[in-house]
């Protein structure tokens, strides 16, 4: 990237002021609702400065993950929390001192940090160009997938394992989800059964355009699980299907597809996750779909935050 | 050229509306009229930036994309603008008189 | 047959069962139990398969994908590795074994899937040359711990599992910064690579830093130990006996690698004198409040601050001539197996009384002989008193700071042994005598009591086991291992 | 200074914000945020530093991270309500040893 100028340049300034003013507006709020709205607009924010560093993928990831089902968690997580409990008020409890050298020690990291980070001179040149020298061999066009799926689908592997833990332990706490309340909104639940197919439908594009253009598992699995929370936010009875050993099938369907393509491929070519150059890319694309039902599958089981039952009356 | 001059126009036009909504979001006196000022505003602005933007596409599948933003921005603010007046008269909260 | 066993992946089969067992325990938890313990016991003939496969042909690599670093990732077995799988596996039985009877059938139902990820994260970890796969270990490692914490279900024990999961957190981050930072100027994240491209820079200096930072706070060395006792006096006994043997450790064994492939070779020495501190306040300081603990776990837990400070202090001798590492490390397995053992006793006195009051056991010896013969067996290696394995470890630590002339840390490591002496001797005489409130005891499983004797003794053995051991370890040669004893 | 640089600084200053935010503050879901924000600023440092074109490798990097922060956020607010309902209240206490 070539140094900035122009509007451009003064934009980048903007949005990187902007960045640090609303996480500071949001860590600082006495208002915990405020916070987390302040949170997910900063999370708005970073999507943008990512489609400015030329990152795409991560842009689409940040906002469905990072803004949209973080923010989805924080809210659900708020309403939760009993009304008595005091909200703290930002931090004035903990002693003077103690903020002080908080203060002192945080800024020091931070400067020294920023004087390297300033300074840093590559040794030696990263293996970006063997990504796209390879990418042909990796069955892919989208070089971010590649790497995802083909080049360091092993860190993928043991990611899937971590979303999955994720939900492990929320359920090892051995609360039961709660029950829907409130009655089905009809505006709520029209908008639901008007987005759901259309979620569907961007999710199945998001799989498919993820093999060369921006896109991919983590983004296609966010939107099905953002379909998945508008749908328990309707109020439909999704805690029934959710009790299922069905559902459990889908949840682990995407580490299970990886550890059932990392055995195969070790019986055949000999290495782990090594993908014949020819079927590469059909190999990728089904561990892809399997990754994506699970993502999407966790991420709404996290949302719903507790064992779900089957339901007494259905 | 024109359709540069023109995207130009539309999407300040577009602008000056998020400005009148965003202005009306902070200074309206209670919830109903605030979310008269987003989303009215707000639908109208999009609308102008995506015409404006539109413009500058390069096929019919791209304008065909930005439509389908607006429609989906416009369908998730009256619905969520429902929620949130629902709501809020559900609590009773007090509406704006002069 | 030979060929066989030298020729399959192991190391793939360590990673891979372990986690696809997991799952396999989720999807269906009726069979958990039998299944958990089945793989476990895979797991240890795997450890033992990939043992005869390093000690044939030496190191093991393996380019996942086929690329090879800098592109790809890839696999590393040296005999380091293979000294901290066997602890895991071994471990790992002795748990399994207690937690079958420990668990009602429904909390068993949550506890396998966890474990089998926990294990099979930790045996990643072990095997993985990549800095950034180990991030994702961490973290593997990090959110199971604080699942398997809170399955206690007590107040304490979720305070203890939030603060443990912010501080594992935490980190985990300062570590990923320490990556980027590599990343960036080496251009590689795998450590082989990294080891033949750093030079002193302030960015490796920084790095190193930040990563030496997450990983000490991981290992709860002195004075970030603050959410250790919590977590571990609270959670579940297998649970506990699990945080301190092993997962301490790997982050403890992360911190080791850089220090030896990057931090040395660059040159850095001032760390190795704050981590003689750092330490040296460990054992003192950890010692004094175990002495200190009325309840028998936190008391346990509280020597697990001061046990991790002894690993620290190798750090500071490392350098010159000795066998700091070798200590070091004979002191981390002796560690892990007679902590593991203590942990699983307590248990079995918190079970049979209903309560962990120090001061109240009530004559459990009598009751319950095998599990106060597995504590003071334990006690024994802790203390480091001969023939167990802690007397190895603490006497290749001693006599190297002796020979270096470092007679503040050999100071300090004859009082943490008088100081562990203490706390031990104060469990083991409550155990023989009648306590004022007499209470009704509650069975125990024979196979709890086992688990516990079997850990407590293995401990034990290790002290004659110390040849074969060194010459395993030496596999790969990393920081000298394979040099003759003294 | 490239526009890379400038967020990369960024990401050093939200690091700085959110350990500090994470230190001062009591309430588990301000730390949980405190968290959040802390790695999304490592996560710009990762992308930020590559200097010359965009790198695929830290990109997808990120993408694991920003999958690991969901989970861990997801297990630490579960975590946080459990506690709350147990205990009355939102924090930590205040010296380890009291909880007992």
């Amino acid at each position: 990237m070539e140094t900035m100028t122009g509007l451009t340049g003064l934009f980048d300034v903007f949005l990187s002021a902007g960045l640090l003013w609303l996480a500071w507006q949001a860590l600082a709020s006495t208002d915990l609702f405020r916070a987390i709205v302040l949170f997910i607009s900063f999370g708005l924010l970073m999507a943008l400065a990512w489609a400015r560093l030329g990152a795409p993928d991560i842009a689409l990831a940040e906002a469905a993950i990072g803004a949209g089902l973080t923010g989805a968690l924080l809210l659900s997580a708020l309403a939760r929390l009993p009304r008595d409990v005091p909200a703290g008020d930002a931090g004035c409890r903990t002693a003077f001192v103690v903020r002080v050298l908080a203060w002192l020690a945080t800024m020091g990291l931070a400067s020294t940090l920023a004087w390297v980070v300033f300074h840093l001179q590559p040794v030696a040149p990263g293996p970006g160009n063997a990504v796209i020298e390879q990418l042909e061999a990796s069955g892919v066009g989208n070089p971010v997938t590649a790497v995802l799926l083909n080049f360091r689908g092993y860190d993928t592997l043991l990611e899937m394992a971590v979303l999955l833990l994720a939900l492990l332990g929320v359920w090892s706490l051995g609360v039961e989800a709660e029950q829907q309340v409130t009655g089905a909104d009809p505006v709520l639940d029209g908008l639901a059964r008007l987005l759901l197919p259309l979620l569907i439908l961007v999710a199945a594009y998001l799989l498919w355009v993820g093999a060369h253009a921006p896109g991919g598992a983590f983004q296609a699995g966010s939107v099905l699980g953002a379909a998945g929370v508008l749908l328990l936010l309707a109020g439909w009875r999704l805690r029934a299907a959710m009790s299922s050993a069905w559902m459990r099938a889908v949840l682990v369907a995407g580490p299970a597809a990886f550890v059932a393509m990392a055995v195969t491929t070790l019986l055949i070519e000999g290495r782990l996750l090594e993908f014949p150059q020819a079927q590469a890319g059909m190999l990728i694309f089904v561990l892809e779909a399997c990754a994506t039902l699970s993502i999407g599958a966790t991420l709404a089981a996290l949302y719903l935050g507790g064992i779900p039952q089957a339901e007494d009356d259905a | 050229m024109l359709t540069d001059v023109l995207t130009v126009v539309l999407s300040l036009a577009g602008c000056a509306f998020f400005l009148a909504g965003t202005l009306g979001l902070l200074r309206f006196p209670d919830v109903f009229t605030r979310l008269h000022a987003l989303t009215k505003a707000d639908n109208l602005g999009l609308g102008l930036v995506v015409a404006g933007l539109a413009l500058q596409a390069d096929s019919w599948a791209i304008v065909g994309k930005l439509l389908l933003i607006w429609l989906l921005v416009m369908l998730a603010g009256a619905s969520v603008a429902n929620l949130v007046s629902r709501r809020a008269l559900d609590k009773g909260l007090p509406v704006w008189k002069r | 047959m030979d060929g066989l066993v030298t020729q399959l992946p192991w190391a793939i089969i360590l990673i891979l069962l372990p986690l696809a067992a997991g799952m396999a325990c989720f999807v269906a938890p009726r069979i958990a139990g039998a299944l958990g313990l089945l793989s476990v016991v895979a797991v240890l003939l795997a450890t033992l398969g990939l043992g005869l496969q390093l000690a044939s042909a030496g190191v093991y690599r393996h380019s996942i994908g086929g690329w090879g670093a800098p592109l790809g990732i890839e696999l590393y077995a040296d005999g380091l590795s293979l000294l901290m799988l066997g602890i895991t596996a071994l471990v790992g039985i002795g748990v399994s074994l207690y937690a079958g009877a420990y668990f009602t059938r429904e909390q068993a139902g949550r506890f396998w899937p966890v474990w089998l990820f926990l294990l099979a994260a930790l045996n990643g970890l072990f095997l993985v040359d990549d800095v950034f796969n180990l991030y994702v270990c961490l973290e593997l490692i990090g959110l199971s711990a604080v699942s398997l914490t809170a399955l206690a279900g007590t107040t304490a024990a979720l305070a203890g599992a939030m603060r443990y999961l912010l501080a594992t957190l935490l980190g985990s981050l300062l570590y990923l910064l320490g990556v980027a930072l590599l990343y960036h100027t080496f251009g590689t994240v795998d450590i082989s690579l990294l080891a033949g491209r750093v030079t002193p820079l302030p960015a490796l200096w920084a790095a190193l830093g930040l990563m030496g930072a997450g990983l000490i706070l991981k290992t709860a060395l002195f004075p970030f130990h603050f959410w250790l006792p919590a977590a571990h006096g609270s959670a579940p006994a297998p649970v506990s006996a699990v945080l301190s043997a092993l997962v301490v450790k790997g982050s403890f064994y992360i911190l080791l690698r850089l220090w030896i492939e990057l931090y040395a070779p660059a040159g850095g020495q001032s760390a190795g004198l704050l981590f003689g501190v750092l330490g040296s306040a460990a054992v003192l300081w950890g010692s004094i409040q175990a002495l200190r603990q009325a309840r028998l776990k936190l008391m346990v837990a509280y020597s697990t601050v001061a046990q991790i400070g002894y690993l620290f202090l190798a750090f500071p001798l490392g350098g010159a001539a000795g066998y700091a590492w070798q200590g070091a490390l004979y002191l981390l397995v002796s560690h892990a197996l007679a902590k593991s053992a203590m942990f699983l006793a307590a248990g079995n006195l918190l079970r049979f009384g209903g309560h962990e009051r120090i001061a109240h056991l009530d004559r459990v010896v009598q009751r319950l002989p095998l599990t106060v013969g597995a504590f003071a067996m334990a006690g024994v290696s802790i203390m480091g008193l001969p023939p167990s394995g802690g007397f190895i470890g603490k006497w290749l630590l001693l006599q190297t700071a002796l020979s270096q002339g470092q007679w503040m840390l050999a100071l300090v490591m004859v009082l943490g042994s008088v100081l562990a002496a203490a706390y031990v001797f104060r469990v083991l005489g409550h155990a023989f005598t009648a306590a004022a409130v007499p209470h009704d005891p509650i069975a125990v499983p024979l196979r709890m009591e086992w688990a516990a004797v079997l850990l407590a003794a293995g401990s034990i053995v290790l002290g004659l086991l110390a040849v074969p051991l060194f010459t395993l370890a030496g596999i790969g040669g990393f920081a000298g291992m394979g040099a003759s004893l003294p | 200074m490239t526009a890379a640089d400038l967020y990369a600084l960024a990401g050093v200053g939200l690091v700085g914000l959110g350990l500090y935010a994470l230190i001062v503050h009591a309430h588990l879901l301000r730390k949980i945020l405190a968290i959040n924000v802390t790695g999304s600023g490592i996560f710009l440092v990762l992308v930020g530093l590559s200097g010359t074109g965009p790198d695929a490798i830290p990109q997808a990097m990120v993408i694991t991270g920003i999958v690991v922060a969901v989970s861990a956020t997801a297990l630490a607010l579960a975590l946080m309500l459990r506690l709350t309902a147990l205990s009355g209240q939102a924090e930590l206490p205040q010296d380890p040893d009291d909880a007992h």
